[in-house]
C-alpha cells in the first residue's frame, strides 16, 4: 500500500475538493434572488399564469430573470451551457400545445404568431425560407391538425413572385367559417412594405384568394413606417388587427439630418368581415397607440401621467371616442424607466417604482376597477446595492 | 490490487514529477499574480489620490473598484491554467509515444504483460482523467486562498467581494467548472470521449504507421461526425425536428456511441494489430 | 576440465571419448563420483541435453553407473577399465599403423623410431 | 511446443516473411540463424503477439497467444524492456507486481551471478550489464519458453561468456528456448536445433547432433551448403 500513497492522496483530495465545491454550488443555487409578490388588495387569482421579465443588479453583477408570478424566479443570465441549450424560450400557450400535440408541433417555428387554436383545430402557418445566393425563396408551410381525428392536412403554397420580396412573414392566423386566413407582412426589394391576406378553403386544401390590405412606398427621402398592433402571444381568434402608418422624412437641420413625421394613419382590420377601417386619432395620442388593446369592439389606449395612467376608449363599430378614465397610482415616482404598462386580456398591467420598491397594479379595462395591487419584493439578496428593472410582463 | 489499478499507479508515477512541477508553477505564479495585481491597483489609486486630491471613494467612483475578476481574467491566473491544459493535451499523445521512442523498448514489456491489453489503454485514460481532475481540484483550492489574499491586500472601499462560486462562474473559468455536478460529469465525460478518440487514433498510427495516420484522421472525422450528427440533422434535413431536451439526450447518446466505439476499436487494435 | 570440441563429430561422442581418455589415463578411478549432467554441461559449455545423451550412452556401455538417487559413478568393473584402455590403445595404434603404411616404412625402422621418440617425449615432459 | 505454421507477413509491399514454418520443443534450444534483416526478430515478435501477421498460425502449447500465455512464455529483445530511469530494484518490483511467474529468488541469484547491484540505475549500466539485466528480466520468470533476440551481439567478451554460461545452467534446463543469431560460432555446441532462414523463407530445419552423427557435418558446413546452393 505504501507505494500507492501518492495516487491515493491525490484521488481523495480531488474527490473531496470537487465534491464539496458542487455541494456548495447546489446549496447556493437554491439561494438565488427570488421575487415575491405581496398582496395589498385585490385577488391573487389574477396573478395566475403571469410572468415578469426583468433585470436584477446587485454589486457589479446584473442578472436577467423571469419570475412566474405564482412560482419561482429563474435567473436567465449565467446559465450553464446545457441549461442554455435546453431552456425553451417559448410562451406558455405554445408549451401547452407542445404538451398536447407533441408530434404535430415538431419542427415548427414556435412563435405564437404562426398558430391558431380553437375547439376543433390547431393551425400552423409558417414561412419556409430557402436561402439562395442573393435572394430568399419564400413559401408557406401550412399544417392543419384536426383535434378529433388527429389528422394533419398540409396545404402547399409557393409564392409566385418571391424574388421581389426581401422578407416575408406571417403575422396572424385565423379561421373564419371553415376558411383559413393568413395575414402576412412583407418587405419589397425595391422598398416599401405590404400586408396581404390569404384565404384558404381548409376542406379542399385550396387557396381561395389573396387581397392586398396595405401597401407603403418609399420615396427619395421619405418613407412610411408600418406597425401592427395585435396580441402577439395569443393563438386564439382575434377579431381586429390594428395598423398604424407613419410617414417619416429626413430633414436637414443645422447640417444634421433628422427624422420628422409628416403624417400618420391608424386603420383597423376586421378579420371576420374583411373590412379595413380608418380611425381618427389625435396627434398627441398617436404615440400611445402602442400601449393599446382591443377588447370586444372597443380600443383602449393608455398613457402614463404624472400620478397614474390615463385610459381612453374608442368604439370601433360606432366610430366614437368614449370617456377617459384615470388609474390613480399615488405613490408612483416618475422617472426614467420607472413604469412598465401592458394591456392584454382586457386588463391593464402596470409595474412602477415607488419610494420603497416596485409595485404591481392590475386593472380591468371595461370597468376601470382595480383587480390586484401588490408589492414586488426581492428576497435572498446578499448585497446592499440593488437595482430592479421590469421590462416585460406576459 | 488488480493489474489495472497497478498500471494506473505505474502510469501515474511516470508523470508525477512533471505534474508536481506544474502544480508548483501554478501556485507560485497565481499567488504572485494576486499580489502584483492588487499592488498595481493600489499604487494607481494612491498616485491618483495624491495628484488629483481625490478621496478614496471618489477614486472608486471615477476609476471603478477592483474585483477578483480583474485578477482571475489576467494572464497571472489564466496563464498557468492554459499551460497545464496544453501540457496535458500534449501528454495525451506522449503517454503512448514515450513507450516507443528512444532506446528503451518499454512497449515490449507493456504488451507482454499477462493482462488484457485493454487494461493498458484504460489505465492510460484513467491516468489522464486523474491528472485533469487533480488540477481542477487544485484550482478550486487556490481560488479561495487567492480571494482571501486579495481581501487582505485591498481595502474594503476599493473592493467588490465575490464568492468563490461567483468567481468560478465567470467567463472562461466556467468552462473549467460547470454549474452543477451533472453537467460536470457530462462535460468531463465528453472530454474523456475526446481523449479516448485520440488514443484510438494514435493506436491506428501505431498499428499501420504511415497509412495509420490516414486511418486515424478518417476515424476521427467519422467519430466527430457521429458526435455532431444530431445537431447537423437538426440544422439541415430535419429542420428543428427535435425538442431541446430530446436533442440533449441524443447528444449524450451520440457521445456514448463515440466513446464505446473508441474503446471497442482501440481494444481490437491494441489486441491484434499494434506493432512494437 | 577443458576440452576442445570439433564441430563435425557429434558432441556427445566427443564427450564419451573424453571420459574414456580420463579413465584410461587413470584420472578417473573406479567408483569415483562424476559431475551431474548439469555440472558437466556447465563445465564443458555444452547443452545439458547433450550431456544427458552422453551419460546415457556411457551407462549403456557400462562405463558409468547410477544407483537410485545417488550421483553417477565411474564403474568399478576392472574389466571395463581394461577394455577402455585396450580400445584407446588399439585405436591409436590402428591410426598410427594406417598412416605409416601409406608411406611404406619397414616395421623394424618404425619400431626403432617409436622407441626413440617415446622416450624423448617422456623425458621432455 | 511452439508451432509456427505457414506464417507470412508484409511491411507495406515488402514481404518480410513469406512462408515460415518450424517448431521449437520444450527442453530444447532452437536457434534461428540468418543474416541481419531476414526476419528473425519479426518471427519472435510474431510468436509473442507483438506484431500482426497476414496469414498462417502460431500455437504455443497448442493454443493461440492470449494474455495468460505471457506467464508461460517470455521474450528478451536485444534492448532493455524497462524504463531507463528505474533502478534494478524497481524493475524487479514491477515484475513482481505484474507477473505471477516471477521468481524473486531466482532473480537475486542471477543478480549475484552477474555481479550486479540492485541500486544501480538501468540507464547508468554498461551495455553488457544492461543486456544482463534484460536477461534476468526474462530468465527469472518461471516460464516454459524463453525467446532471445541476438543475446550476444554487441557485447564484450566477458559478458558473452557469462551469458553463455547461463545456457548450460539450470536456468535453461527443461525450458524451450528460441534464440536468434547471425553468428553461430559461440554457440554451436549449445544448440539442439538449427533453423536456417533467408529472405523470409525457412531453408532448412535440422537437429545438430543428428547431422554431425549421420553426415559428419558441422552447422557451418550445413549453412555453407544451404546458403551457397
Amino acid at each position: 500500500m505504501k507505494r500507492y500513497w501518492k495516487i491515493l492522496l491525490l484521488s481523495i483530495i480531488t474527490l473531496v475538493v470537487i465534491g464539496s465545491f458542487y455541494i456548495q454550488a447546489s446549496l447556493a443555487a437554491k439561494n438565488t434572488v427570488q421575487l415575491k409578490l405581496e398582496k395589498r388588495s385585490g385577488n391573487e387569482e389574477e396573478l395566475k399564469g403571469l410572468s415578469i421579465h426583468g433585470d436584477y443588479g446587485s454589486g457589479n453583477l446584473t442578472q436577467s430573470f423571469v419570475h412566474e408570478a405564482d412560482g419561482e424566479t429563474r435567473i436567465l443570465s449565467g446559465l450553464s451551457l446545457i441549461e442554455e441549450f435546453t431552456t425553451s424560450y417559448t410562451v406558455p400557450v405554445i408549451d401547452k400545445l407542445i404538451e398536447e400535440h407533441r408530434s404535430f408541433m415538431r419542427g415548427k417555428d414556435l412563435s405564437p404568431n404562426y398558430f391558431f387554436e380553437n375547439e376543433s383545430l390547431v393551425v400552423y402557418a409558417g414561412v419556409k425560407r430557402d436561402y439562395k445566393y442573393n435572394s430568399i425563396d419564400f413559401s408557406f408551410d401550412i399544417d392543419v391538425l384536426d383535434k378529433k381525428s388527429n389528422e394533419v392536412k398540409s396545404i402547399p403554397l409557393d409564392l409566385s413572385d418571391t424574388e421581389t420580396y426581401g422578407w416575408y412573414d406571417v403575422i396572424d392566423v385565423g379561421v373564419v367559417d371553415g376558411q383559413l386566413k393568413l395575414i402576412t407582412r412583407s418587405s419589397l426589394v425595391i422598398g416599401g412594405e405590404e400586408v396581404n391576406v390569404y384565404t384558404f378553403d381548409i376542406e379542399k386544401e385550396k387557396l381561395l384568394g389573396t387581397e392586398k390590405l396595405i401597401s407603403t412606398i418609399t420615396k427619395d427621402n421619405s418613407w412610411t413606417e408600418l406597425s401592427i398592433i395585435s396580441n402577439s402571444s395569443s393563438i386564439e381568434q382575434e377579431k381586429y388587427i390594428l395598423f398604424t402608418t407613419e410617414i417619416l422624412k429626413d430633414i436637414e437641420k443645422d447640417g444634421n439630418y433628422v427624422q420628422e413625421a409628416t403624417g400618420h394613419e391608424v386603420q383597423v382590420y376586421n378579420i371576420e368581415t374583411n373590412q379595413l377601417k380608418k380611425i381618427d386619432v389625435r396627434d398627441e395620442l398617436f404615440n400611445s397607440i402602442y400601449w393599446s388593446t382591443i377588447v370586444d369592439s372597443k380600443l383602449y389606449i393608455s398613457t402614463p401621467m404624472e400620478k397614474g395612467i390615463e385610459v381612453i376608449q374608442y368604439d370601433i363599430e360606432t366610430d366614437k371616442w368614449g370617456e377617459k378614465s384615470i388609474i390613480d397610482l399615488p405613490k408612483y415616482k416618475n422617472g426614467y424607466e420607472s413604469i412598465y404598462t401592458t394591456l392584454m386580456n382586457g386588463k391593464i398591467y402596470a409595474s412602477y417604482l415607488t419610494d420603497d420598491g416596485h409595485e404591481l397594479y392590475i386593472g380591468d379595462l371595461r370597468t376601470g376597477k382595480s383587480l390586484y395591487e401588490g408589492k414586488i419584493k426581492v428576497s435572498n439578496n446578499p448585497n446592499k446595492t440593488e437595482a430592479l428593472y421590469i421590462h416585460y410582463i406576459e | 490490487m488488480n493489474r489495472y489499478m497497478k498500471l494506473v499507479n505505474f502510469e501515474f508515477n511516470r508523470f508525477i514529477k512533471l505534474y508536481f512541477v506544474l502544480i508548483a508553477f501554478t501556485i507560485v505564479v497565481q499567488l504572485s499574480g494576486v499580489v502584483v495585481k492588487s499592488k498595481s491597483y493600489l499604487n494607481g489609486a494612491n498616485e491618483a489620490i495624491k495628484e488629483s486630491m481625490l478621496t478614496k471613494s471618489e477614486y472608486v467612483i471615477q476609476y471603478g473598484p477592483m474585483s477578483f475578476i480583474d485578477i482571475s481574467m489576467s494572464p497571472w491566473i489564466m496563464g498557468p491554467i492554459a499551460l497545464c491544459a496544453i501540457t496535458l493535451v500534449i501528454y495525451v499523445f506522449f503517454i503512448w509515444y514515450r513507450d516507443w521512442v528512444g532506446k528503451n523498448t518499454f512497449s515490449y514489456r507493456l504488451f507482454m504483460l499477462p493482462t488484457a491489453r485493454l487494461n493498458i489503454y484504460l489505465a492510460k485514460a484513467t491516468t489522464i482523467l486523474l491528472f485533469v481532475l487533480g488540477l481542477i481540484a487544485l484550482q478550486l483550492v487556490l481560488l479561495p486562498i487567492e480571494n482571501q489574499i486579495f481581501k487582505w491586500m485591498v481595502e474594503d472601499v476599493y473592493r467588490i467581494d465575490l464568492s468563490v462560486l461567483e468567481i468560478a462562474n465567470q467567463y472562461y473559468l466556467n468552462l473549467l467548472f460547470p454549474k452543477n455536478i451533472l453537467e460536470f460529469i457530462l462535460f468531463y465525460g465528453a472530454g474523456m470521449t475526446a481523449v479516448t478518440m485520440v488514443f484510438t487514433a494514435i493506436l491506428f498510427e501505431r498499428s499501420y504507421r504511415i497509412k495509420g495516420i490516414f486511418y486515424g484522421i478518417v476515424y476521427c472525422a467519422v467519430s466527430i461526425l457521429i458526435f455532431l450528427a444530431p445537431l447537423l440533422l437538426q440544422a439541415s434535413l430535419l429542420e428543428n425536428y427535435f425538442y431541446p431536451m430530446e436533442l440533449l439526450f441524443l447528444e449524450i447518446a451520440a457521445c456514448v456511441i463515440v466513446l464505446a466505439g473508441a474503446i471497442w476499436i482501440g481494444n481490437l487494435l491494441i489486441k491484434n494489430k499494434v506493432r512494437v | 576440465m577443458n576440452v576442445k570440441f570439433n564441430n563435425r563429430d557429434p558432441v556427445y561422442v566427443q564427450v564419451i571419448r573424453h571420459f574414456k581418455e580420463q579413465i584410461a589415463t587413470g584420472i578417473f578411478e573406479p567408483g569415483q563420483e562424476i559431475p551431474s549432467r548439469r555440472e558437466l554441461a556447465n563445465q564443458l559449455k555444452i547443452n545439458p541435453n547433450t550431456a544427458q545423451r552422453a551419460y546415457k550412452e556411457m551407462e549403456e556401455q557400462g562405463l558409468i553407473f547410477t544407483e537410485g538417487n545417488l550421483p553417477s559413478r565411474i564403474t568399478n568393473d576392472e574389466k571395463v577399465f581394461q577394455q577402455v584402455r585396450e580400445e584407446l590403445i588399439l585405436e591409436a595404434v590402428g591410426a598410427f599403423v594406417d598412416s605409416i603404411r601409406t608411406i611404406n616404412v619397414p616395421l623394424n625402422e618404425v619400431l626403432h623410431l617409436v622407441e626413440q621418440n617415446y622416450h624423448k617425449k617422456g623425458d621432455s615432459q | 511446443m511452439i508451432e509456427v505454421k505457414n506464417v507470412a507477413k508484409k511491411f507495406g509491399r515488402k514481404k518480410v516473411l513469406k512462408d515460415v514454418s518450424f517448431t521449437a520443443e520444450k527442453g530444447k534450444i532452437t536457434c534461428l540463424i540468418g543474416i541481419n534483416g531476414v526476419g528473425k526478430t519479426t518471427i519472435l515478435k510474431a510468436i509473442m503477439g507483438l506484431t500482426p501477421y497476414e496469414s498462417g498460425e502460431i500455437l504455443i502449447n497448442g493454443e493461440k497467444i492470449h494474455p495468460a500465455t505471457y506467464e508461460k512464455i517470455t521474450f528478451i529483445p536485444d534492448t532493455i524492456t524497462m524504463l531507463p530511469n528505474m533502478k534494478i530494484r524497481e524493475a524487479f518490483t514491477f515484475m513482481v507486481d505484474f507477473y505471477d511467474s516471477w521468481n524473486s529468488e531466482r532473480a537475486s541469484e542471477l543478480l549475484k551471478f552477474f555481479r550486479l547491484n540492485e541500486d544501480d540505475r538501468i540507464s547508468e549500466l554498461s551495455k553488457g550489464n544492461t543486456a544482463k539485466v534484460n536477461l534476468i528480466l526474462g530468465l527469472a520468470l518461471d516460464v516454459d519458453y524463453v525467446l532471445m533476440d541476438e543475446p550476444f551481439s554487441g557485447i564484450d567478451i566477458f559478458s558473452r561468456e557469462q551469458i553463455a554460461d547461463v545456457f548450460t545452467s539450470h536456468l535453461i534446463e527443461d525450458r524451450g528456448v528460441i534464440i536468434t543469431t547471425h553468428e553461430i560460432n559461440d554457440i554451436e555446441h549449445l544448440i539442439d536445433k538449427a533453423v536456417l532462414l533467408d529472405n523470409g523463407v525457412i531453408l532448412k530445419e535440422f537437429d545438430t547432433e543428428e547431422v554431425r552423427e549421420n553426415e559428419g557435418k558441422s552447422v557451418i558446413d550445413v549453412m555453407r551448403e544451404v546458403y551457397q546452393a
